[in-house]
């Protein structure tokens, strides 16, 4: 084992979840514990409390609040997100007349369409991740969505 | 003017576009995919929507999602940058139908030079040399090795919808020709999903010469000097210099004419650049032409003072070019060296986290990055760190200077190709401007 | 060309004097201060020495240690750089005795030039213009104030071996005269070790000039051209650009061929900087000379293209100069953001540990700094941490991209005045060029 | 298991969050914790470790190894250092003809004349700050010094 094997092995841990990495060869043997060194992590910048001279993003500092929101709504395991999947106008109805696709307090199975998000004059039909029980609505009807934006939070049996 | 451009594409070519709409007093609305989301670009926009996963084919690539992110911003206009979507004629041609500008040619410029066939037969036309080719077509593989044996071995196969130098095949004989021919053919189809081929004369250790130029609406284009891009590596350009340490202004002129000329015939508009190779006899062969601005434009911003980005920007409204010929000035000289986070012997990529960097300065260092400390370099995209720029009074002041950069210059965290830059400016050929496509092969 | 330099200097300068010999091939001698062991200008050069502890007293001004290092590495020649010992008359005597070559004008022109009174007399001499002020010498407290009624209130008390503005005293009736004269003595006294000032009638709301010239042995003299250094706080320069906003082609000439006629008048040679107060009228006055290069150099490189430093190194070799006064183009605009370490409401210096650091990148962005992530600001010098300077092609474009340049700019761990210069590049007197140096005063 | 591999693994894990290493080889093992040393002297970056970029002054790397060599002799608190208080020239004599100031083994009184550091043609009287005995002398006669450079090490009673 050469120092650029456990090299190799350390970058890719760094990477990954892994605290403890233990390996025996037969003429070798590594132990490695990953933690935290020293006090830097106070030196990383979260990035929605953006430096001063970063002009703070509109569309994004929305989203991240919104997310911060969803994250505090999802408490349990039980309740899980529909996302978006792509960037685009979020529908909660067919058409303007119609009534919404689901509502508050709807049971959804799995694969059956909530939403709609337009993009490029396409309506795409969004379907639950999950089977369960909506229950809350994060975006309203007509507002912008990006790729990754939590729309439903549901929660499943 | 624009008052909000949206930006599709990521890295310092981002970062570059959005300080040039800042100073245009435009809005920007960057897009970043799931690896990107603590980019500087991202930051540095006025507005930031996140467009999908960290594959490019699903995000930076994703034309459904950008034109979706153009219109729920209200973005006016598109800038594509240079790779991604940048010479994806289609794409341009979805924008134009959008009614969203797309900062660059039209559809059909684009289209008519992304086609390598289409474009060598224009420009023969225009009797603008290229090298001996294959220019009948080619029928079948017998046919194909008759070619050859007319150009004369060795031969180079390219793909009619490549560029950039990929999918290419050096042949030095007809017994090895057939499968080199197809295995260019199958390589055409997996990666452009053309598999016409082309076959042309090889030249040998040709200099890697390309005309900068700038074309508004109304006719009217001129040439904003060469760049040397003789210095690649596997056809990847690594170092560029502006002005060639070999043209002569006669030589010069001339080559930026045959640019125009081409530039003209095909109703060009916005920047573009004309690249050819130059011979050992000085005598210059079209290659292709790139429809978009280029990685080593900052060359050209040093020795002619002109900020190329902000006149696509301009140029894409219908202003007038601000310039005519006779205002080109070419001072001094400018070397950008290409800091890959790569393997500096093997050249693998070596993303990563940079875990301390400190970047040269003072008079006439240019850096365009996107980097800083503390930043992870994704796995997912191309390894171009930093462009550090220089300029100098001659030559030999910007060499000194790019030495005393990349001596300053301090990445740690991923392997990076300062090492090779440094023993570039060291070495005997390079200073003497004896280079060509075959330099580093060489060197290493 | 020498072969050695030794850059008796600290900070941003000695490392932009160090990168400037590197790329002359001249090899550099840094000294330090216990306190800068760590400094960038230490790591860059090529040798180092530590010449005494963290005082400027026993290190950067230690005369002693400064000759001795230079002898024992062989240093043929020392560039002072600004500040410490740059402006001592005797240092450079004494370098001119040792055989070591003082990096700057004659000790003779320093002397000359650095009693301000003297100074004052020979420029009268030479019909260029004053302010009225006591050219005949006071006698006594109630001399001074019959020249002052002479002179007309208000009126400032300067230090005859002061400058940079330190020890003045402004005074606006007879009555509070006696006070002020006897203070501004002793001032003078304690700073300068030489209590002899002068009076002179004080200048409503001018704007400070400042031509730079350079001059090689055999007189040739030329100007670079102005800088308008107005934005000051305590008399101290924090903001300049050049050209000034407000200066046309006549009254630059007419500037510049006083400031020549200066210069010849006292031999001078090397570069140097004469500063001009300019009324509401567009008269200017004399005020004095600074006899080595200054802080706010890299905008008159902007624009000029020439590199002030390099050729303070050729012209103290005795090379004639490169350049006549017709050669001289400026290009452009470029304004310099002085980044200190202060609190940017009380100024008060803020040393410390910086901690997180990203600096702004791109066309036009030029950073003179020897500052990095890690680094510890000292307490025991002065607070500039980087000169920021732009070019742009016109004054909007500059100021565009140097609010685009501070947005970006990011400094934590200690305070800085980085927040200031983002308000005056938003001000409207600012941006209509409405300045002068008391703006700073009415703008807090 | 060389110095210089040593060297590299650990210059390599202080840019990572392992914590605690260990490997085993047929002939050796290296165990490593990581932690908060009080003070910022591991943050430093010690000069004779340049980085890549920067080239290493001649000058001072000499007298940085001079300093380590010189902190390896001073092993006791009664062990004290007389260091250089200007830059100069360092002679051990009053004159080539001279013998010595001090040699190895001398007892010497604080303030008594040890070496002279010559400084712009002044030779400057250089007394020793403690009594004892001299058990070392760091520099040849004739070699430049810089300011705060050991000279002699003590032995103190």
């Amino acid at each position: 084992m050469d120092f650029k094997e456990i090299e190799d092995i350390i970058k890719f841990l760094s990477n990954t979840d892994i605290v403890e990495f233990e390996i025996e060869r037969p003429n070798s043997k590594l132990k490695l514990k990953r933690g935290i060194v020293s006090s830097d992590i106070s030196i990383v910048r979260p990035t929605a409390v953006a430096a001063p001279g970063f002009t703070t993003p509109s569309f994004q500092s929305k989203t991240e609040e919104q997310k911060t929101e969803a994250k505090e709504i999802v408490k349990s395991d039980k309740e899980k997100q529909i996302t978006s999947p792509m960037v685009g106008t979020f529908y909660r109805a067919p058409s303007p007349d119609s009534k919404p696709f689901a509502e508050v307090g709807d049971v959804v199975k799995k694969g059956q369409i909530v939403c709609i998000v337009e993009a490029m004059k396409l309506m795409n039909e969004i379907e639950s991740d999950h089977s369960g029980k909506i229950i809350s609505i994060l975006i309203e009807n007509g507002q912008p969505v990006e790729y990754g934006e939590p729309l439903f939070v549901i929660e499943t049996a | 003017m624009f008052h909000k451009i949206l930006i599709a594409n990521r890295g310092e070519i981002a970062v570059r576009i959005i300080r040039a709409c800042k100073e245009l007093a435009i809005k920007t609305v960057a897009v970043y995919s799931d690896a990107d989301r603590e980019s500087l670009h991202v930051k540095l926009a006025d507005e930031a929507i996140c467009i999908g996963p960290a594959k490019s084919k699903d995000s930076y690539l994703n034309v459904s999602s950008i034109i979706s992110a153009a219109e729920v911003t209200d973005a006016e206009a598109i800038h594509p940058g240079y790779g991604f979507l940048a010479e994806n004629a289609e794409f341009a041609e979805i924008c134009e139908n959008c009614g969203i500008k797309f900062i660059g040619p039209s559809s059909n410029s684009m289209r008519l030079m992304g086609n390598k066939i289409q474009a060598k037969k224009e420009v023969e036309r225009l009797k603008v040399s290229v090298l001996p080719w294959s220019n009948a077509g080619i029928k079948d593989e017998k046919d194909a090795v008759d070619i050859a044996r007319r150009i004369g071995f060795p031969v180079i196969i390219k793909a009619a919808a490549g560029g950039g130098g990929r999918g290419m095949k050096l042949v030095h004989t007809a017994a090895s020709f057939g499968n080199a021919f197809h295995t260019a053919k199958n390589e055409a189809q997996a990666a452009f999903g053309n598999g016409d081929v082309y076959i042309e004369k090889y030249c040998e250790a040709p200099r890697h010469i390309e005309i900068q130029i700038m074309a508004d609406k109304y006719g009217n284009v001129i040439y904003l000097g060469e760049r040397d891009c003789s210095i690649q590596r596997r056809h990847q350009k690594i170092l560029e210099e502006a002005p060639s340490p070999v043209l002569d202004e006669r030589l010069r002129r001339s080559m930026g004419e045959s640019a125009i000329k081409i530039a003209r015939a095909i109703s060009y508009s916005n920047v573009g650049t004309v690249e050819f190779l130059l011979d050992k006899n000085m005598r210059y062969y079209f290659m292709e032409m790139n429809t978009r601005v280029q990685v080593e434009h900052p060359v050209t911003e040093m020795i002619t003072g002109i900020d190329i980005i902000k006149e696509q920007v301009r140029l894409s409204t219908g202003e007038r070019m601000r310039f005519k010929q006779k205002h080109i000035r070419l001072n001094g000289h400018a070397i950008e060296c290409r800091i890959n986070a790569e393997d500096p012997v093997t050249f693998v990529p070596c993303p990563g986290k940079i875990t301390s960097l400190h970047m040269p300065g003072g008079p006439g260092v240019r850096i365009d990055s996107a980097i800083s400390c503390g930043y992870t370099v994704p796995p997912h995209y191309d390894s171009l760190l930093a462009k550090l720029v220089v300029y100098g009074e001659s030559r030999g002041e910007a060499i000194a200077r790019m030495t005393m950069a990349l001596d300053e210059m301090e990445i740690e965290g991923v392997k990076t190709n300062i090492p090779l830059h440094r023993k570039i400016m060291k070495d005997h050929d390079f200073i003497r401007g004896k280079v060509d496509i075959n330099y580093l092969s060489r060197f290493a």
